[in-house]
């Protein structure tokens, strides 16, 4: 039984990291905002809930595990409506998405909100 | 360290605002990784949160470009440098990190870590010491605070009139179409979030928390809530004066637990007159001052982001009238 | 495994901050900023388990409030930032870095 | 080598310190001066708290078991003192707030160039009485 619930931890944990390391990459590489949001707010979600879950399966002592639990359901109620603020404010405000085949409209914006990136 | 020399380089200052964002939060990993859980629970509210709120207020409201610097940076860089070599000399005879024998830890230290459990009966030794053993110190940092209060309102309150309140009233109007899911979820995460305040305020005394950190969390609540709602909503639920008043009574309830301690026949702040067992006198005073605190930097910190957002408002009317 | 777990963590909040610093919209920074957030709550409880005191979560608890209040703060003031200078042409000059 | 490893924390402060005082003397941004003196104000809570680590030393917060913990008093004193700089913080912020609306401009160079010249302008208005 206990190997059982390291193993699971194990796997939660890596899979966790896993997640986290790809919208680390995601944030970094992607060409332009909106995708680099999805990389983070998409992955973001399930990587805090598998690492959650890995530390909840660690330890037997339940005020803690209600902690995470609560951890947890914030992550998952905050996180989505933060992403969704943000990508809807940066839509709203004229920051228009790559779309295939325009190379050169990279990032360009018609608002006061941002900063050309004509590096 | 690299976000520190960023921010010496950017000019826009929103975007130096959101990099002291980060900062706040990389400081406050440092404090928890250094052992120091309280610190790093006020840290991640403060630093990160309100501060971020109240710089990126004051950008919005006085421009956000700085100009090019006009004389060299020479000389300040030269200063800077020697300042720096100079306090690095000085490290050469300092304590090594973490050894046990240095200075700081051989005279009161020991005291309080091996005594407060007997004397104060309090686990969290931050808490004790806070409110127990330096009492005075915590007394005077909050009147500090209420005094900060005040200048801000001194200097930033604005003097109504009723049709300033219509032309702010559409402003709000205008905002509140809009926001759906978020209004919706935030309704749903407020009344958790002050009781998660109340939570740290009287748990303190176990685990990291207390006044200083659930006064800025209450008070990030109301926040979230003005900034959703519009201002002149969430001054309808909060009224402006009854907060003052309250920031007022946070200080006088710790000064009179103080006087109260006196007239039992102990100095100012002994709380163990305060009941006949000198533990459960202490764990009465400690409650009633981390209340005290905790009122006061609450209602000092809304009534600092209402007088930042009312000016902001104040002066979108006034140039909304002048157009 | 905790261990990793952090280790992996740490490497995302380097590369969010490397995102931060580069921009180039204000809103990869705000973006940078939540991403940074959310893993400094995983951060701080794996800690808290390294270090065998889990009372850590309560401020990992502090931080996805906090973090959420801050970004939301952040994108109201913002608007509210735009909404005052619609309509005004902004010159290139200011609109450059 | 074992002074790099034992000084390091010291070192890191300093340089933040340094960032930190060069953000405030040499730019003439205000809410920028401010920022700065922040990064001024972190770097001597990190002093402070890294002053009272103990090598294998928790948190210190009472439980069975444990007995090395690291030192409370600086944790204190840094408590407190970062929400009295917040409120300093705000006080400063306000006072911007309030000489941009005065000046039009937060820049200090700018400011000082103002209030010269009205000065001037008071010397001349002065004299002929």
């Amino acid at each position: 039984m206990d190997t059982l619930l390291n193993l699971a931890s194990s796997f939660c944990l890596l899979l966790g990291s896993f997640l986290c390391l790809s919208g680390g990459v995601g944030i970094l590489r992607f060409p332009d905002f909106y995708t680099r949001m999805h990389a983070a707010g998409v992955s973001d979600t399930l990587a805090a809930a598998m690492i959650l879950i890995g530390l909840m399966l660690q330890i037997p002592e339940t005020l803690v595990i209600i902690k995470l639990i609560i951890i947890l359901l914030m992550t998952l109620f905050i996180s989505p409506s933060a992403s969704h603020a943000l990508g809807r404010a940066a839509l709203l405000n004229g920051l228009t998405p790559v779309v295939a085949g325009d190379k050169n409209h990279a990032g360009q914006t018609t608002e006061v909100g941002d900063n050309p990136s004509k590096s | 360290m690299g976000i520190a020399v960023a921010i010496n380089q950017i000019k826009d200052m929103f975007a130096v605002v959101m990099l002291a964002g980060i900062y706040g939060l990389v400081s406050a990993s440092f404090f928890v990784t250094l052992d120091a859980v309280d610190v790093a629970f006020t840290e991640a509210s403060v630093g990160a949160g309100i501060s971020t709120l109240l710089m990126l207020t004051t950008v919005a409201m006085t421009g956000r470009t700085e100009h090019e610097a006009s004389h060299k940076p020479m000389l300040a860089l030269f200063v800077v440098m020697v300042t720096g070599g100079l306090l690095i000399y000085g490290t050469f005879d300092m304590p090594y990190f973490g050894s046990v024998d240095a200075p700081v830890q051989n005279h009161v230290g020991p005291r309080y870590i091996l005594d407060s459990m007997q004397e104060i009966g309090v686990p969290n030794m931050v808490t004790s010491v806070l409110a127990s053993y330096r009492g005075f110190d915590t007394f005077g940092e909050v009147t500090v605070i209420f005094t900060a209060g005040i200048g801000v309102l001194a200097l930033l309150s604005v003097v109504r009139r009723p049709e300033d309140d219509t032309a702010i009233e559409a402003i709000n109007d205008s905002m509140h179409e809009k926001h759906l899911i978020l209004r919706v979820v935030i309704k749903t995460l407020i009344p958790f979030i002050l009781l998660y305040a109340f939570y740290v305020q009287f748990h303190g005394d176990f685990g990291p928390g207390g006044g200083f950190q659930a006064g800025v969390i209450f008070a990030a609540g109301i926040i979230l809530y003005a900034m959703l709602f519009g201002l002149s909503v969430a001054r309808r639920v909060i009224k402006q004066p009854l907060v003052q008043l309250l920031s007022a009574i946070g200080v006088l309830i710790y000064g009179s637990v103080g006087v109260v301690s006196m007239l039992n026949g102990g100095s100012f702040l002994d709380y163990g007159v305060l009941s006949a067992d000198p533990i459960a006198g202490q764990h009465l005073g400690i409650l009633l001052i981390e209340l005290g605190v905790g009122v006061t930097v609450a209602s000092v910190m809304i009534i600092i982001f209402f007088s930042f957002a009312g000016r902001s408002e104040y002066q979108q009317a006034k140039k909304g009238k002048s157009l | 495994m905790i261990i990793a777990a952090t280790l992996a963590i740490l490497v995302v909040m380097v590369l969010a901050i490397i995102r931060g610093v580069m921009g180039p919209s204000l809103y990869d920074r705000i973006l940078a900023v939540n991403m940074f957030g959310t893993k400094t709550v995983l951060l701080i409880s794996l800690l808290g388990f390294v270090m065998g005191r889990p009372e850590f979560l309560d401020i990992a608890m502090v931080y996805a409030l906090i973090n959420f209040i801050s970004v939301i703060g952040v994108l109201r003031l913002f608007e509210a930032f735009t909404a005052k200078h619609n309509g005004k042409v902004v010159e290139p000059a200011q609109r450059d870095l | 080598m074992s002074m790099i490893l034992g000084l390091y924390n010291y070192w890191i402060v300093i340089v933040l310190m340094m960032i930190g005082f060069y953000i405030i003397i040499a730019h003439g941004h205000l809410t920028k001066k401010i920022v700065g003196l922040n990064i001024f104000q972190t770097s001597v809570f990190i002093f402070y708290i890294s002053l009272g680590k103990v090598e294998g030393g928790t948190a210190p917060i009472w439980q069975e078991g444990i007995l090395l913990y690291s030192n409370p008093l600086p944790h204190v004193l840094i408590l407190t003192a970062i929400v009295v700089g917040i409120a300093t913080t705000a006080l400063g912020l306000a006072l911007t707030i309030r000489l941009k609306e005065a000046y039009g401009t937060i820049d200090e160079d700018e400011i000082q160039a103002m209030d010269n010249q009205a000065m001037d302008n008071q010397d001349k208005e002065s004299k002929p009485c």
